[in-house]
């Protein structure tokens, strides 16, 4: 993988030489994080992608398409490791990089799945590969969902639109250590039938009877049998309880703050409350500057914040 | 059009291959659909002899022509830039080449500030029956650039 | 201590330049910038500050991070294994060296997509820094050397470590200078491999590093006399005495954090266009964008120095942008500065050189801004902290606020 | 010169007492006594900061045009020069600029003082120039001082001012000034004219060398008013890439150039905006000379002109070929 310079980290050698304490983020320390991070980047150079191809390409919407990719280099693909919720660069080289959540299970070692809907420059470029092409992946990237944290609790899902990709991996997750957690409620919506995405997962999770699996669309629409409403009225008549229940959120902006708005009615405290940022991205190793909100810079601060940090910073989301 | 003698006898005695001092000239030659596309055309459906070495660039209507489309060539490597619409009157959307003319005028006069010899830049007007006219006037303006060879500008 | 008389100092250079390359301010066309030396050129130590900060010689304003080439392979020459695609490439006539075979097209593919990291880093030395041109560097070192557990960047890492600071103390500081507002000053040796200080008939040179040390092993270099000694002591404190302390450091991080809605942004930010020329012509800027340029099918992935003023910076492809507004943008340098950069690196993010007041084309005066924002001087219409009379009228007022620097939690890790 | 100051500051105060406007645009007090800033007086007390004198160098105009007024649909009362009230005529030309929401205060001006040549008598920093009469004084803080004779100060291209009245204005602030007669000259351009093509690139090169891509030049134009969505930062089309060297740059300038043809007047606010002072009248005033020798046109002169690349005639004098 280029050069093949194995550059000391100077952060390391800062270490022992004494420089102030290192920062420590909320969830888990800082080491477990930089070493998984870091596990994608064997050349030390934290900017050269690793070379993957695409391997399947699934239609989700009329504008969603996930692409399953595979490392050409096996022995990275085996040993990829990512926690739920981290994110990666998926770029097509001429063309640029933009972030997205992975959302196969981080048990699979078989490929890594994004779910990508058409947008901006990059994106269109992405709904053009095929089978066999070569992309760039740089991951895994950001803090994740702190799942060893939530052992034990009721878990609440609250999805709408492509928010679904970005809970995608956290539910698998979840799903596959069933036993360590509570009751797990998944709340998905979308405009339309159409627009609804995994359609492969919403058959499996609704037939599963240790879960309870709401799908929903913000409108009546022909041959569409199953609930109407938009998700936050939706969540406003499932009233979940509080207690001993994380919420997980991902969806459109204007959907999030209506259900923040629920959730606190129904006595939700903001740190049960969690939610993944977007943002522009460049680096995605928070050295560019650009995807901060106030201090914090979502790449590597984020994307996963509680309401409680949220609720710390300016408002400039 | 004054070209030193060796690079005048290089230049014709080269033109023929298209390959002037080691790299094959580009001209890129910007046509309007309607009449010197069409002029073009006549020209190559009635054999008519003509250098091969352009490229050319189809549009609309010249008065789409954006002048930093010119200079974009000239920074991407093109020796030499040719623009033909239709005659004043009788353009297909009946004003294009009114706002043309005006643009590319100031064009033709801004190019030479830039460093860029005069003979690299020409504007003319073809009509879709001229296809000897557009016989002469390609040819006069690649061999010219031939002439003059590729391009080592260092500002554009 | 050393001493080098300034006849020498051609001499000096001549023999750094030996293993590297060596840059210093010089005037070309009535303006001083920092430009690569060569024997011959005339080093410019009147002028106090260069146009632009030698930032660009470490952190280049476009670098290249890696090269790409799509290939489209024939089935009769498929390579079969990586070793016959290198092979392959070596003989193809335009195929450059440093590109390195990485993929081997799977059978029923005909692409073959090569890609090489670019990193070459020639070893420099840059003459004639001012203190706070060095300090700028050891605020970028935080962020490219992965400072709190962060990132690592293998380019920057790779020019600073071969860069050598040899700085010259300020003797006339201007109006615009207020490093001693953020923990610095016009002798501070931060960052500094060596530090020049001008005495009659040549420089005191003291060094602060290893590197420092070796450049001192120039034979050219005296040992120093006591008067020279003591010059160079007066000279420093009689620039200390120049520079204003134009705003309160201790309460500024909450200032800021407090007036986050407050108003006084759209009044502060009327007369800024939102250019971008305070970032670039700073020297601790260091905001970037990342981007993919190519022609037909080899091309490059690079950097470019981007800005927060830049209205696309963090426009997001729905349409929406958190930015849009100008004074928001205004204020995200600001709070970069002072707020969000010691919270993550504590330290701050300004040496107090002034460039961004001096060539910003509507003179926004960052000293103004921070006075109004840290709390402790309320806006007066369209007054300057710093500057009173009219164009008949008397010199500015040098305003005295907060005296000295307050040592807040920022200047003591900024020391 | 103080009469104008005066003026300007009774009319200013006028209209913001009587509610005609927001605020007033004018110059003010820089941070030292050698500079003027923008200045936007909202009441009676900011009003008496307002200053008139040959050091007031900015074109007021680029704050009127699109997202950079706030709020959007403030009134805005506004200082112009003669140059910079023909970049407000080319605003008005396109109904760029609300003419109701404007209240327009012209300042005949008789040549203002380009710093720079101040700046390059001094290695020190210059903190105080003052005017009196034709000799212009300029002193440093350690008081070094230096006496210049105003006219070998002013601007280049004031030398050659054709409009020194303002060519738009509700009301004038003074007198006018006399206008010169004949043709437009470019004695900038002389001197890059004479060289060979070679030459011209090879100085080009030089020049586009240094630019840093800072947008100060595009921002700081009245007339460029797409800023916040130029094509130099779109990749859609491509026009110019991130490669900040020479040729890229010289394309990066080219687009703002050829943007404002027929309605750049030449005002200089982006030459004098530029932090490394790259010569742009190079481009603007060559351009304005053709346009000029084409079609006898001048930019921003006429409120009810077209613009000359947004209109044509039949028997334009050219492009018969």
């Amino acid at each position: 993988m280029g050069d093949e310079q194995k550059a000391t980290h100077p952060a390391a050698a800062e270490e022992k030489s004494g420089a102030s304490g290192r920062r420590t983020l909320t969830f888990d320390d800082v080491e477990t994080l930089a070493a998984i991070a870091r596990a994608g980047h064997r050349s030390g150079n934290p900017y050269l992608p690793e070379m993957a191809s695409v391997v399947e390409v699934i239609q989700e919407t009329p504008n969603i398409k996930s692409f399953r990719v595979r490392f050409t280099d096996d022995e990275v693909m085996q040993s990829f490791a990512f926690e739920p919720g981290q994110v990666g660069q998926l770029g097509m080289y001429g063309v640029g990089e933009s972030t997205f959540a992975i959302n196969s299970s981080p048990s699979n070692n078989d490929y890594l799945q994004f779910s990508v809907m058409q947008a901006g420059e990059v994106t269109t470029a992405l709904h053009q590969l095929s089978m066999g092409d070569k992309v760039g992946v740089r991951a895994p990237m950001g803090r994740p969902f702190p799942v060893r944290e939530w052992r034990d609790k009721n878990l609440l899902f609250i999805m709408g639109g492509i928010g679904s990709a970005a809970l995608r991996a956290t539910i698998l997750y979840c799903l596959e250590h069933r036993e360590d957690y509570g009751e797990v409620t998944i709340l998905y919506g979308a405009r339309t039938p159409v627009d609804l995405t995994f359609g492969y997962d919403i058959e499996e999770w609704q037939s599963r009877e240790d879960i309870s699996t709401i799908i929903t669309v913000d409108a009546e629409f022909p041959g569409w049998e199953g609930r109407v409403g938009f998700v936050p009225t939706v969540l406003e008549e499932l009233a979940p309880e509080p207690d001993n229940t994380i919420a997980a959120l991902c969806g459109p902006p204007i959907m999030i703050k209506f259900c923040l708005q629920v959730l606190e009615r129904l006595q939700f405290a903001d740190e049960q409350v969690y939610t993944t940022l977007e943002k522009r991205m460049k680096c995605g190793i928070g050295i560019c500057g650009r995807c901060n909100v106030g201090p914090k810079y979502v790449c590597v601060d984020g994307p996963v914040f509680t309401m409680a940090e949220l609720r710390e910073l300016p408002d400039e989301l | 059009m004054v070209a030193s003698a060796q690079n005048k006898e290089a230049g014709s005695a080269a033109v023929s291959e298209g390959v002037v001092q080691g790299r094959p000239i580009k001209v890129v030659a910007i046509l309007c659909n309607w009449c010197s596309y069409a002029g073009a055309d006549g020209a190559g459906t009635a054999r008519l002899s003509q250098p091969h070495d352009f490229r050319i660039v189809r549009v609309p209507c010249t008065g789409r022509v954006d002048p930093l489309l010119v200079f974009k060539a000239f920074e991407k490597g093109a020796d030499g830039v040719l623009i033909s619409g239709c005659h004043p009157g009788d353009c297909h959307y009946s004003e294009g080449n009114y706002y043309a003319r005006r643009k590319f005028e100031l064009l033709r006069r801004m190019v030479p500030h830039l460093g860029i010899e005069p003979e690299r830049f020409h504007y003319t007007w073809v009509s879709a029956s001229e296809a000897a006219r557009w016989q002469e006037v390609v040819t006069t303006f690649v061999t010219g650039v031939a002439e003059l060879g590729p391009r080592e500008g260092r500002a554009l | 201590m050393k001493f080098l008389k300034e006849s020498d100092l051609p001499a000096f250079l001549e023999h750094l330049s030996g293993e590297a390359a060596v840059v210093a301010p010089a005037k070309v066309d009535g303006m001083v910038r920092f430009l690569p030396w060569s024997p011959g050129t005339e080093v410019e130590l009147e002028a106090l500050l260069a146009r632009q900060s030698a930032k660009e010689f470490i952190f280049p304003q476009w670098e290249t991070f890696l090269k790409f080439r799509y290939l489209m392979v024939c089935d009769a020459k498929r390579p079969g294994t990586t070793e016959d695609a290198k092979m392959e490439l070596r003989l193809s006539e335009e195929g450059e060296g440093g590109g390195e075979v990485v993929a081997v097209p799977a059978p029923a593919a005909h692409e073959l997509l090569m890609v090489g990291a670019e990193q070459q880093a020639v070893s420099q030395v840059i003459f004639g820094l001012r203190p706070c041109d060095a300090r700028g560097f050891v605020q970028m070192d935080r962020v490219f050397g992965g400072y709190g557990g962060f990132y690592f960047d293998p380019y920057y890492h790779a020019r600073r470590s071969v860069a050598t600071l040899l700085v010259v103390s300020c003797h006339e500081p201007r109006s615009t200078c207020f490093c001693r507002g953020v923990g610095g000053g016009p002798a501070d040796a931060e960052g500094a491999d060596v530090l020049f200080t001008r005495v009659p008939e040549g420089f005191v040179a003291q060094a602060f590093s290893d590197k420092g040390a070796a450049v001192l092993q120039y034979p050219g270099f005296e040992e120093v006399s006591e008067p020279q000694v003591a010059a160079a002591e007066q000279s420093k404190a009689r620039a200390e005495e120049m520079v204003s302390v134009p705003f309160e450091l201790e309460s500024l991080r909450e200032g800021l954090r407090a007036n986050f809605e407050s108003a006084d942004w759209q009044e502060l930010s009327r007369r800024c266009i939102s250019c971008g020329t305070c970032t670039y012509v700073c020297p601790n800027c260091y905001c970037f964008n990342v981007t993919d340029e190519v022609v037909e099918t080899q091309g490059e992935r690079l950097r470019s120095w981007d800005n927060c003023f830049n209205p696309s910076y963090t426009l997001e492809a729905s349409g929406h942008n958190p930015r849009d507004a100008k004074p928001s943008r205004f204020r995200n340098r600001f709070n970069h500065k002072f707020w969000y950069y010691p919270e993550k690196y504590d330290s701050l993010l300004c040496s107090g050189c002034g460039r961004c007041i001096t060539y910003c084309p509507t003179r926004i005066d960052i000293r103004e801004v921070l006075s109004v924002m840290g709390g402790n001087e309320t806006r007066a219409a369209g007054q300057a902290a710093g500057g009173a009379g009219a164009a008949d009228g008397q010199v500015a007022a040098d305003a005295k606020v907060g005296g000295d620097a307050a040592d807040g939690e920022e200047s003591q890790h900024g020391r | 010169m103080s009469d104008r100051q005066a003026i300007i500051r009774e009319l200013a105060r006028e209209a913001l007492a009587e509610g005609r406007i927001d605020c007033f645009v004018g110059w003010g007090p820089g941070y030292d006594g050698s500079q003027v800033i923008p200045v936007f007086a909202k009441d009676a007390a900011e009003v008496e900061e307002l200053q008139w004198n040959p050091l007031c160098h900015h074109n007021l105009t680029m704050f009127l045009k699109r997202k950079m007024a706030e709020p959007a649909d403030a009134r805005i009362g506004v200082c112009v020069k003669g140059c910079d009230s023909r970049t407000l005529v080319a605003l008005l030309q396109e109904g760029l600029v609300d003419r109701e929401r404007l209240y327009i205060v012209g300042v005949p001006c008789d040549g203002v003082i380009d710093r720079r040549k101040i700046d390059r008598e001094f290695a020190a920093e210059v903190v105080e120039v003052g005017v009196n009469g034709d000799t212009v004084v300029a002193r440093t803080a350690a008081g070094a001082e230096k006496h210049f004779d105003r006219p070998a100060l002013l601007l280049d291209q004031c030398a050659a001012c054709r409009f020194p009245n303002p060519r738009v204005a509700d009301d004038i602030a003074g007198d006018t000034v006399p206008e010169p007669e004949g043709e437009p000259v470019w004695p900038a351009l002389e001197e890059f004219e004479s060289l060979s093509p070679a030459e011209k690139d090879g100085l080009l090169a030089a020049v586009f060398s240094s630019c840093i891509r800072c947008f100060a030049c595009i921002h700081a134009c009245p007339v460029c008013y797409c800023w916040d969505q130029c094509v130099n930062r779109s990749r859609t089309p491509a026009l110019v890439g991130q490669r900040v060297e020479t040729p890229e740059n010289l394309m990066f300038q080219l687009v703002h150039i050829f943007h404002v043809a027929g309605r750049c007047p030449s005002c200089g606010a982006c030459d004098r905006a530029c932090p490394v002072e790259i010569p742009l009248y190079l481009l603007h005033q060559k351009m304005n000379k053709e346009l000029y020798d084409m079609l006898g046109f001048e930019a921003g002169v006429n409120v009810d002109d077209r613009p000359a690349l947004q209109a044509f005639n039949l028997d334009d004098p050219f492009g018969q070929g």
